[in-house]
């Protein structure tokens, strides 16, 4: 198992160093010279040129990603165009409001999600099943900028008790920051409990279908019993999905964050991007691989451990 | 029946279905069995004979959509038919037990075996968790296995076939069971571990006191290890003898057939096999009358009319066949 | 005739053939190497049937498919009708391919499902390039024929035919390009006994009719000695016996060999209830025992099994047997021998 | 030659009908492929339909309600909101298509060598896919945008990619388990050609897979398309799309819920229905029928 641990990360560190060179790649070869955005339409040839070697852009590609992978190692990727400050201290703060958004949607999706896909799984074919399958359906159905536009109309237009958009003021109480997080929180939970629980239907599902069950079942075992073992066959196969679910409320967040003006690292996506910030696009990109892969690599190494298999005989 | 010996299931008219009300479908026709202490009842049948669901029937472990009736079902005495399904569980394991084909998938694989002991063992015989290890590991050295504090600590994955089916064997026993059923216990492992189960199947049988109900396909094992034997076909048993009489006097076409296969298969000297043309009908449609007329060489126009009923045809020896009740 | 296939070269003859296996186990552990098949020399003449006797794990089922390289040989020889499959090239192999076939456990399995019976036995003819459009439509005829097929199968799906059928589509498949030898992996255990009847005959008719050779693999005793003329024990990878199967199952010599014929139930309960004379279980290929690879199961092992391993010697008889103490065991009976089994 | 007594029983063998293709399926299958085929005419007759242009302004008539002469109401700059609907329907209905059409088409080009021969190629292949998966679907499709500017094109690139390695494990695991099935060790003892044998004897192996995986598929392309498309990187404005539509109208949430509610409205009704009709024939051609998950 701890060699399958190292396997995994030893993958992890070259996937990773591949995606550091697809990001550099990109930007060097985006449309915009960076010196031309830095200087303004008005600089001349002359002036750019001066520019271009100041930002070390006149250096060879192979040099220019050296650097620039030290740099990025040291933390340091440089200052954004548009607000001059350190790029590094803008993605922290914006990744603060993510992780909290995230968090309180991972939260919410499980509290969601795992009791209905439980039930509807245990009363398979019943309406109750039929019900929860509709809702997870709609749930997976409704785009997260549909979602988010309508809970804004319903909840900040028509009933006004929540906030349409932003984060609040620094310094604001716990409770009142909290308000700014519901909408977006529930906009991301909502298809994270529906994938849950249609994914735990049908493992569990399954899993109850399984000669061990009707073994235990043979055997006498009350029922509680013989579905909370055939539970922990299901869990294996559920964590992979929800790390990928966790993964990609990254991706989600983006969307979320752009619909409710959300002070986040998908909100600081869209803005670097329309404005061709590319420091800060280098960055995002970055943390968004890095991001992606240590839960996919976490979620790899958990199943590793709460596989019997895996541990004892390793992948 | 031999005389004296102590009844531990009279079963009475089995009958499984599946389906809706509006399209049920029968697939066991109407078994009646009974089983004495320390005695071996083999149902014996091809694939899709509706032997196996038989097995689980006595159980109450039918799959899903699929609904078992029967006149009478006591398991030691004990009326199965009236119970709800919390009560039948607490018979489970108790009373009557099983063991089944395939040991490598009957285990939960991601649970210790010695998990699995505990949670059968503080249920079924009300220890607590810390006796029960001592009492897994007397069980363990029951059915042969040594090294039984490492045993417990494995998962199933770790082990052999033949040593997994010693350990399905040993739960299916802890609370000393009236009846166990054993739905081909050996037909998953090589032929030097079968004679080894059925060996132990035979020993336990004796130190426990129950009765068995085997259920196989081989005619080979069934004739050394049962008392009395019941050939299924198509859902329905077409042939019940004592062992000894089923194999020296055969009386139904199909059993005849069989059995003449079996002989001439083992036997080198066979020039030409006696197949029975053909293939078996599907259990939910086995057509009108008998339901071997179709492959049967002594058919007549009678026996696709009418279903023939079991009838004595000697002491013990009852025959589902036209030609036998004249 | 038979004179004359005596001067043919044999369907088949191995000579010391070893397969190999890396495995990386457990897991993502180091790289072991497995031999499922340590030295095994074996001859199929034609028109002959030889059986191949063992448990699951002998390496037997892999033997079947080295011999046509679809398991990977790291030593030895193999000649089909005299000429090398080892050293073949690919056009050679292919053409190779022609003259022995094989024919699997489970027929639904064996059989595209995706495709209808009449082209799955015509795809050998199309593969190999026999005959016209016209000759392949008449030999699929014939083939179906042969097998005791109705005609209509031709059209039909694998799926809608009976476990028999299917059985009887694999095999005129392997006839098609009419090969010299088919190698039969455990042909018809899959099937129920009413079936497996139905199936031996096919067999031995197709046999009597083309002459084709059989490397009849299987794990049932009883069917080898129905249809086998000589036979093979196999245990973990190498032959342990091998003699006419008359002899092998009636005066087996092997520990081994023994055990098993004892184990095999035979429908009578007249006869001795069986005893378990084997204990324990095969070992994994992955550790092979040193010494007699079957001294951690036989009743009779002593030191010298421990250490050295036997070869496989005369017996005098025309049979061959791989143990340093094969004389002096008792001779009774081994349904009789009383040894308590246990793990 | 045929010495084998065949029965009655045996020559017809247990007849199975080879049913009609809608036969099992079930009523929520009927009622997705209904809505998709309606959604279907009504993208491809917009014209016909309506009387107005998608792009043609009526500054005086605004953020107007549901009327017998705007059905839907207009948006902000007064165009008839169902005109707008029906035309977006096209970029929406093409692009997803043609994504998932790219990502099949490149997941079994990929898929099946990797599965079948295993080793170096499956090696390879799966270290190229990692690499495609290293990012979220969007943050793929954002440095797809900025390589190669906005545009219709450019969404399908980036939603075809991301659904790539899905299409390509799903060929890569069936070509994995039919290379080791008794029918192609068959195929090859008979002397067939690797070539032969993945296109003969893996490939009909895999379309039934594909087939729901695309299905699966349809649903979450359409999605990622309005997605993307909300985010400004799709097709150029003024023209219709969707996703657009609740982007340009989010400022006039306030006034007018009409022109965002509308077209979400229909988003889902076209995802609702394309996901019937995949569990449909996930049920009917899967019997082991698994959420495609990645």
């Amino acid at each position: 198992m701890w060699r399958f641990a190292l396997v995994r990360t030893g993958q992890l560190l070259v996937t990773l160093f591949l995606a550091s060179v697809a990001v550099f790649l990109v930007i060097e070869h985006a449309p915009g010279d960076p010196a031309q955005v830095q200087l303004g339409l008005s600089a001349t040839p002359a002036e750019i040129a001066v520019e271009r070697r100041k930002l070390g852009l006149d250096a060879s590609v192979m040099h220019r990603y050296v650097v620039w992978l030290g740099q990025a190692l040291h933390l340091d990727l440089g200052r954004s165009f548009a607000t001059g400050l350190p790029v590094t201290r803008t993605i922290v703060t914006a990744f603060g409001y993510t992780l909290r958004l995230d968090v309180l949607a991972i939260v919410l999706g499980i509290a969601l999600g795992l009791p209905l896909g439980i039930a509807a799984a245990l009363r398979r074919g019943s309406r109750l099943d039929a019900g929860i399958s509709a809702f997870a359906a709609l749930g997976l159905s409704v785009p997260v900028f549909a979602m988010g536009t309508l809970l804004i109309l319903v909840f900040a237009v028509h009933f006004k008790v929540m906030p349409a958009a932003g984060a609040g003021v620094p310094g604001q109480s716990v409770l009142s920051s909290l308000r700014y997080l519901v909408l977006p929180a529930a906009t991301l939970a909502i298809p994270f409990a529906a994938v849950l629980a249609r994914y735990l239907r049908v493992e569990l599902g399954e899993a109850m279908e399984q000669p061990y069950v009707l073994t235990a079942r043979s055997l006498g075992l009350r029922r509680r019993t013989v579905v909370v073992n055939a539970w922990r066959n299901a869990m294996i196969p559920t964590i992979t999905v929800m790390g990928i679910q966790v993964g990609r409320l990254l991706a989600g967040a983006i969307i979320t964050e752009t619909v409710f003006s959300y002070p986040g690292i998908g909100y600081l996506t869209v803005q670097s991007i329309q404005s061709l910030d590319y420091p800060v696009v280098e960055g995002v990109l970055l943390l968004g691989a890095a991001v992606f892969l240590l839960v996919m690599f976490v979620v790899d190494v958990v199943i590793g451990f709460a596989s019997p298999r895996m541990r004892i005989e390793g992948a | 029946m031999a005389a004296g010996t102590e009844t531990v299931l009279d079963v009475e008219n089995l009958r499984v279905s599946s389906g809706a009300r509006g399209e049920r479908r029968v697939l066991v026709r109407g078994v009646s069995l009974t089983v004495g202490r320390r005695r071996t009842v083999a149902l014996v049948g091809e694939s899709g004979s509706g032997k196996t669901l038989t097995g689980l029937a006595l159980m109450g472990l039918t799959p899903a959509g699929t609904a078992v009736a029967a006149e009478r079902l006591l398991v030691g005495g004990v009326d199965l038919t009236r119970m709800s399904e919390p009560e039948f569980a607490r018979v489970r394991g108790r009373r009557i037990a099983m063991v089944f084909q395939n040991p490598m998938e009957a285990l939960n694989p991601v649970l210790r075996v010695g998990h699995q002991f505990s949670q059968v063992l503080t249920r079924n015989l009300g220890v607590s968790r810390s006796d029960a290890r001592d009492r897994a590991r007397e069980l363990l050295d029951s059915v042969g296995v040594s090294d039984a504090r490492r045993r417990l600590g494995q998962y199933p994955f770790e082990m052999s076939g033949g040593m997994l089916q010693r350990m399905m064997i040993a739960l299916a026993l802890a609370a000393e069971p009236d009846l166990l059923v054993a739905d081909e216990p050996t037909t998953a492992l090589d032929t030097t571990l079968q004679a080894q189960v059925m060996a132990l199947l035979a020993e336990r049988r004796e130190d426990v006191g129950m009765g068995m109900v085997l259920v196989s396909h081989d005619l080979g094992l069934v004739a050394e290890y049962a008392d009395e034997v019941n050939v299924m076909y198509a859902g329905r048993v077409v042939e019940r003898a004592p062992t000894r009489e089923m194999f020296a006097s055969p009386v139904h076409p199909y059993t005849l057939a069989l059995l003449r296969t079996v002989r001439e298969i083992a036997s080198p000297g066979t020039d030409r096999l006696s197949s029975i043309p053909g293939s078996p009908p599907p259990l939910d449609d086995p057509g009108s009358g008998c339901a071997f007329a179709p492959r049967c060489s002594f058919a007549t126009a009678e026996c696709t009319a009418v279903v023939p009923e079991l009838k004595g045809v000697a002491e013990g020896h009852d025959v589902a066949c036209v030609r036998s009740e004249r | 005739m038979q004179a004359r296939r005596d001067e043919l070269p044999p369907s088949v003859d191995v000579r010391d053939l070893v397969v190999q296996f890396r495995v990386r186990a457990p897991g993502v552990g180091p790289r072991v190497v497995v031999r499922a098949v340590d030295g095994v020399s074996l001859r199929v003449g034609r028109g002959a049937t030889v059986g191949l006797v063992g448990e699951s794990g002998s390496g037997k089922s892999t033997f079947g498919r080295a011999l046509l390289r679809l398991a990977p040989a790291s030593g030895g020889s193999v000649r089909i009708e005299g000429e090398d499959v080892l050293g073949a090239g690919h056009r050679e192999l292919r053409a190779l391919r022609q003259r022995a076939q094989m024919v699997f456990q489970n027929p639904i399995g064996s059989l595209n499902t995706r495709m209808r019976v009449g082209r799955i036995v015509r795809e050998p003819l199309d593969i190999q390039r026999i005959g016209d459009r016209v000759s392949r439509r008449a030999r699929v005829r014939e083939l179906l024929d042969q097998v005791g097929l109705p005609r209509d199968a031709e059209g039909r799906y694998p799926h809608e035919l009976s476990g028999g059928q299917q059985q009887r589509i694999a095999l005129a498949r392997a006839l098609a390009s009419a090969p010299s030898l088919i190698i039969c992996d455990e042909p018809v255990a899959a099937l129920d006994v009413s079936i497996q009847a139905q199936v031996l005959e096919v067999l031995k008719d197709v046999q009597r009719a083309t002459g084709v050779s059989y490397l009849f693999i299987s794990h049932d005793l009883n069917v080898v000695r129905h249809l086998a003329h000589e036979t093979y024990v196999m245990y973990l990878g190498g032959v342990v016996e091998h003699g006419p199967s008359a002899s092998v199952f009636a005066s087996p010599r092997h520990p081994y060999t023994r055990g098993l014929v004892a184990a095999t139930p035979v429908a009578d309960p007249e006869r001795a209830r069986r005893s378990p004379l084997l204990r324990g279980e095969i070992p994994s290929p992955m550790e092979v025992p040193p010494g007699c690879r079957f001294h951690t199961r036989c009743p009779f092992a002593e030191e010298r099994c421990r250490e050295e391993a036997p070869v496989l010697g005369e017996t005098g008889d025309g049979g061959r047997v791989a143990c340093h103490f094969w004389r002096e065991l008792p001779r009774e009976d081994p349904r009789a021998a009383p040894t308590r089994g246990g793990a | 030659m045929s010495a084998v007594p065949v029965s009655v029983r045996d020559a017809t063998g247990p007849t199975v009908t080879v049913p009609r293709w809608w036969r099992g399926l079930s009523w929520r299958a009927l009622v997705g492929a209904g809505g998709v085929a309606a959604f279907l005419v009504a993208a491809v007759l917009a014209g016909a339909v309506s009387p107005y242009s998608p792009d043609a302004l009526a500054i005086g008539s605004r953020l107007e309600g549901p009327s017998a002469a705007h059905l839907l109401g207009t948006d902000q700059l007064g165009r008839d909101v169902l005109t707008r609907i029906l035309y977006g329907l096209r970029p929406s209905l093409e692009s997803g298509f043609a994504a998932i059409m790219m990502a099949a088409v490149v997941g079994v080009a990929l898929g099946l060598p990797s599965g079948y021969f295993g080793s170096l190629v499956d090696t390879v292949v799966t270290r190229v896919l990692d690499l495609l998966v290293a990012w979220p679907a969007v943050f793929l499709a954002l440095a797809i945008v900025l390589l190669l500017g906005t545009g219709e094109l450019q969404v399908i690139v980036a939603i075809g990619l991301a659904e790539v390695p899905v299409f390509s494990r799903l060929v890569r695991s069936i070509a994995m388990v039919a290379a080791r099935s008794d029918h192609v060790v068959a195929a090859r003892a008979a002397g067939a050609s690797s070539l032969r044998i993945m296109l003969r004897h893996v490939l009909p192996f895999v379309v039934t897979p594909l087939v729901v995986q695309f299905a699966i598929a349809a649903p979450q392309a359409l999605v990622a398309e309005a997605s993307l498309n909300y985010l400004g990187l799709g097709t150029h404005p003024p023209a219709p799309s969707l996703g657009a539509m609740v982007s340009e109208g989010q400022s006039f949430l306030a006034y007018a819920a009409g022109p965002i509610v509308f077209p979400i409205l229909v988003i889902v009704a076209l995802v609702v229905s394309l996901t019937l009709l995949a569990d449909g024939l996930q049920d009917r051609l899967d019997p082991r029928s698994r959420i495609g998950a990645r």
